[in-house]
């Protein structure tokens, strides 16, 4: 078992794509061609989604928004070891995930452009909203995947947080409540080595988050988080293992945040262009090309094109979220309970009343 | 029909509950083996078994944040916390997600959950055991705030609780598990949310009150038969409240007379007096009073009396506002 | 005397106060090398070094559970929760150790510490960060309760929250940081804690509110100027709070609005509605109305401008009051 | 180091004082005789103390009680290692530390008895009050530290918390902030076995407590929690570690909750009288006692004075505590505020009207 093999406290990181781009035999899971090639849309699909959700923001067109670059792998491996009834239940930096696991791009920035609409993915996944407060959405997977369990589906969850997230007390609630019931969790930590200006080594004394796996009695591995295919080796070992009634792991993916914190921060401030430099050379997306070119399956005229396709789907992607109603003054009353009650219903008529014609 | 206490009911209703609906489920501390540490839930576990009923680690957030998960997920949890002085813990998870869980993605996902908890003073219990800070829960949209005032209330209240699809808050009041006795029926038996009783009809004063206040307030109004008809409401769901029942009995008699276990400051009562004052203000003919416990920090068990609301602070407050 | 808006008032305050009481620490997400997420900090690293500005772990009921054992233990901490919506996590420490301490151990041990945040909508935020709930805060005997709504007033009321033997929220509006410059003294400038702010003298209508709600009252009184006069007043400190200024100035207009961000119900607006009806009511000509927001989750940035109070609401409820 | 001999995935406990009451030479900490019968004696006090509690409450004449039966060895040995300076943040079965740090016995009375003046230690001894939401007093314990230090001050500060406490967010909290911080930290849990009914195996799947180190990066270590002498050379070698500015230690004392959970609980509901048999013969004080006679330092004779002269010792405490004064209204009132508000004021006067005499 990788998590033996890679056990927190032997300081080893799984790793399976080097940086040369070629892979470590044994550890190949061998994906078929199609596969990998899905793979690689997603990920240059990530990174131009996120470049242009940034560049909306800045437009004013979109909200305060987390770029996600650098961290593809580590949300589009474990999509590829997901089965379509797992659950994805995630923070607010895991576009890849999404993206991979079927939510429309355009939701996606529906979201980011403050609707609520744009988290009700009437598409049918099995993916939770955007967790804001940090850590807060850990304990929900649990109670999801004891109720799956409780209905003998074979379903698995797989639940993101932060490095900075693994801080918070529900972090540790979550993971414990796991360990006793053995519910069918993975716990996909992405520590890209901030949580804002918080470098990694001042959130925790512990060497790694993985070995953070031991307080709570399961197996915790680290991870490089740019390497989609360590990611995906990793998670699908976990899912397995999950799937048996063999309870939750906890996944420290080693990856890095290549751009701000969200827009409305200057990472400059607190972090030095050399550490930037550095983790550029890790660049996942780079690195799985290589991977891909080596195989023969990629070469330049295919990267033009998918790149030509990809940016058209991002703009429509961003028509259709522009197009979208704004909500009504009742859209803002009505989901706050089934059946609005009479209270509201005042409050609402009232409203209307006092705010005339923008109501 | 049988005599039962409010502990009775409540197990009775869950045990009911977990019958008809195999998607309800009970956790938290000592609920099982237990059977809870007011023996709340005595009996489930033998009867439902442990993946229905579920002794928790000890830890708030964690049964809140895991119920919200299961509720999200095709089960129907009633979470309880073992005294609401400990809830404050899972505030956070109750107020960022029970309560917004459909309005944020537009009614795809919800969190039809029951947070019950024992609450209030009045029993000399150990510091953080006699807390009645239900205004904390009731300010937040998406919540429901529900507190029953006697077995049979306990039973049909409790009942729409647990079938209801949003999250309620069910706070029992401690002091109240086994004071008293009454006829419940057995099998179905519903109270609707947002509805308040009325427990007698008067004409000089309007008394409302709540879950453990109730039997404070019938002595006191029972003792001024004769001197003060009092029109007595038990306000049962505080959030939504039912509001009409207020304004309508105020109407009729120009008076009212608050009781609220909590502080002063801040409480329902505030509330309770704002809409009195919105909407039936000509009608009235004396401030509202409220009765209330003081701005401190519920006493131990050698100070409570002074804290602790009496029959007697109720009568006198009744009797300065008939008089007013 | 320099122009500042409320970052720098604040910031200018701290700086200040960190001189001039060693015991003064500051901690909190990003508040060091950051400078805080909003520049509330800034600077004060690189002054007073890392022991004494600490950039904590990602946890804010560790945040606030460990300033309560620096202010046991001599030190005077200043914890910032990076926004209101995640002080919920921290809210069994306030409530449970916080208030309590000094009463607990009859005098023995005390928590003078100020908790800071910013809080309130307006600003088109992301979920959580929108989020008006000082009501929680109120309603806990043994807190303070201090909202400024100008740079001027945030310095002197967060330099006496500083100075305070008590635990104080204080809760900076988020919307009003860079809204507005104005002449800040440099050096010592206290505001007394519990004391309201006149901020015009009226005859007609007592118009009340705090923090990110002056601006817009002030717009709203000044439209109707010369149509009704208003005596308009700044609340300050929500608890405990100056009754007796409120009460005063409703004897003398018989006419109040109140004006609070927060949802309708169980707000601090009901508890002002409250007190004037039990001090003032046979002066009131009308009811006293509040503008509120809805009772529904603060709406994401596409439907906030339904939630969020406008000043053209509030000359409307004074106008139905000063009419009525 | 103890903590590296004893790293709790060796699963090894460490233990000095064997069943037959003979040490382990190497681990010997050769305490003078003194000090020796300075500990039994408190033993014993604490012993008394505790089932003369339960008695007053089964007269009414006490309120709900935790008895901390069985745990003397693990409250005592660690006050032993403590300097005058150190501080106790305990939680609410310790019964043992704060007399042996010299609480009087009746002001602890006082406090179960309901009165707050009992929390009042004007002794002068660095004690924070009983702090009963389970696991909250472990962060005030890091803050604490962080003062001490602030000031240049050696002190250490010792945080007490059960089996139960390690699952609550703010054990995590607290504990991961005193990893980063390096404070001057030594976290004791008496894994009792038991929260209220729930027993250790269901609280966390972790083989041990002292395991959940890992997570912060400090050391941890299992100790026989009915052994007075290894939880002293235990607390000793954390203390240490705190003073040199080597940073926290969690020190799980594996001991057993001979009594009910509280006066409140019916601990047959839930465990079998075979575990509790089991665990009499593991009866902290009787080994140390046996320890004792065997260095020809106690018998029967001496055990029979102390016997007479601590239950005349408790009664005295008892007799103080009954006849201290009750509060009065305004003790309610006037600790809520340094100085108290108009508004409260006006309350005490409006409230002293209402009750009339009794006020
Ligand atoms: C409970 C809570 N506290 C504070 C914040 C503000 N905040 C948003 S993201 C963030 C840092 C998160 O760091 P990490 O968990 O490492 O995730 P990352 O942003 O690096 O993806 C903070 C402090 C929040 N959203 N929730
Ligand atoms: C936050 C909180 N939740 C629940 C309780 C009720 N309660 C009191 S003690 C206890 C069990 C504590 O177990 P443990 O930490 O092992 O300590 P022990 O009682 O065994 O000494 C519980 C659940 C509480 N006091 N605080
Ligand atoms: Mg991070
Ligand atoms: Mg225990």
């Amino acid at each position: 078992m990788l998590t033996d093999d890679y056990h927190p406290l032997k300081g080893k990181r799984l790793e399976v794509l080097k940086a040369d781009g070629s892979v470590v035999k044994e550890l190949d899971p061998k994906l078929d061609d199609a596969t990998l090639l899905s793979i690689y849309r997603t990920m240059v699909l990530t990174r131009l989604a996120d470049d242009k959700a940034v560049k909306l923001q800045r437009q004013g067109r979109l909200g305060a928004y987390p770029p996600t670059k650098g961290q593809e792998a580590s949300q589009i491996g474990p999509a590829v070891a997901m089965e379509k009834d797992d659950w994805t239940v995630w923070a607010f930096r895991e576009l890849g995930n999404l993206i991979h696991r079927g939510v429309p791009l355009w939701r996606l920035y529906l979201y980011w452009m403050g609707n609520e609409e744009g988290s009700n993915y009437v598409e049918g996944q099995r993916i939770t909203p955007s967790a804001v407060p940090v850590g807060s959405q850990i304990p929900h997977s649990v109670g999801i995947a004891y109720a799956a369990r409780s209905r003998k589906e074979r379903t698995a969850v797989v639940c993101y947080f932060g490095d900075g997230g693994t801080s918070e007390g529900e972090f540790h609630e979550g993971l414990n409540f796991a360990g006793v019931w053995k519910t069918p969790n993975v716990f996909i930590c992405q520590n890209n080595q901030w949580a804002i200006s918080v470098p990694r080594s001042r959130q925790t004394a512990a060497d790694t988050i993985a070995q953070k796996a031991i307080a709570y009695g399961f197996p915790g591995i680290q991870v490089d988080g740019n390497d989609v295919l360590a990611m995906y080796i990793a998670t699908n070992e976990a899912l397995e293992r999950a799937r048996n009634g063999e309870g939750p792991t906890l996944i420290e993916s080693y990856t890095y945040r290549m751009g701000d914190h969200t827009t409305s921060d200057d990472a400059t401030r607190y972090r030095l262009e050399k550490e930037l430099e550095e983790w550029a050379q890790k660049d996942p997306i780079k690195r799985f090309r290589t991977y891909l070119v080596n195989r023969g399956l990629w070469d330049d005229a295919k990267e033009t094109a998918l790149n030509e396709e990809l940016a058209a789907f991002v703009e429509e992607a961003v028509k259709k979220a522009e197009a979208y109603p704004r909500p009504t003054l009742e859209d803002t009353f009505k989901f706050t309970y089934e059946k609005m009650p009479e209270e509201l219903e005042e409050q609402l008529a009232a409203l209307r009343d006092d705010l005339g014609k923008e109501g | 029909m049988a005599l039962m206490n409010m502990v009775q009911a409540i197990n009775t209703t869950l045990k009911e509950e977990m019958e008809r609906d195999e998607s309800v489920v009970i956790l938290g501390e000592d609920v099982g083996t237990d059977g809870g540490v007011f023996r709340l839930t005595e009996g489930l576990l033998a009867k439902f078994g442990p993946e229905r009923v579920i002794d928790t680690p000890l830890a708030e957030a964690g049964i809140v944040g895991t119920s919200i998960g299961m509720a999200m997920n095709g089960l129907r949890p009633i979470a309880e916390v073992q005294f609401m002085g400990f809830s404050y813990l899972a505030l956070n998870q109750m107020i960022c997600h029970a309560a917004r869980m459909r309005n944020r993605t537009r009614g795809r996902l919800s969190v039809p959950m029951v947070l019950r908890m024992p609450y209030g003073a009045g029993v000399k219990a150990l510091e953080h055991h006699s807390e009645s800070t239900e205004a904390l829960y009731c300010q937040i949209p998406g919540l429901k705030v529900v507190v029953p005032s006697t077995p049979l209330e306990a039973k049909g209240l409790l009942t729409s609780a647990i079938r209801d699809p949003d999250p309620v808050v069910f706070l029992e009041p401690t002091r109240s598990y086994r004071m008293l006795k009454e006829e419940v029926p057995e099998g179905e038996y519903l109270i609707p949310l947002s509805q308040a009783r009325k427990v007698q009809d008067g004409k000089d004063v309007t008394v409302i009150g709540w879950g453990a206040m109730m039997p404070l307030i019938q002595k006191a109004v029972d003792s001024l038969r004769g001197k003060v008809s009092c029109d007595v409401l038990d306000l049962r769901t505080l959030s939504p409240a039912d509001w009409k029942a207020v304004i309508a009995s105020v109407k009729d008699t120009g008076r009212a007379v608050v009781v609220q276990e909590a502080p002063r400051s801040f409480g329902v009562g505030a509330e309770i007096v704002a809409r009195i004052n919105e909407k039936a203000l000509l009608s009235l003919e004396a401030p509202v009073e409220r009765v209330t416990a003081p701005d401190v920090t519920v006493p131990l068990p050698k100070g409570e009396d002074y804290y602790y609301i009496s029959p007697d602070r109720i009568i006198k407050a009744i009797m300065r506002t008939a008089s007013y």
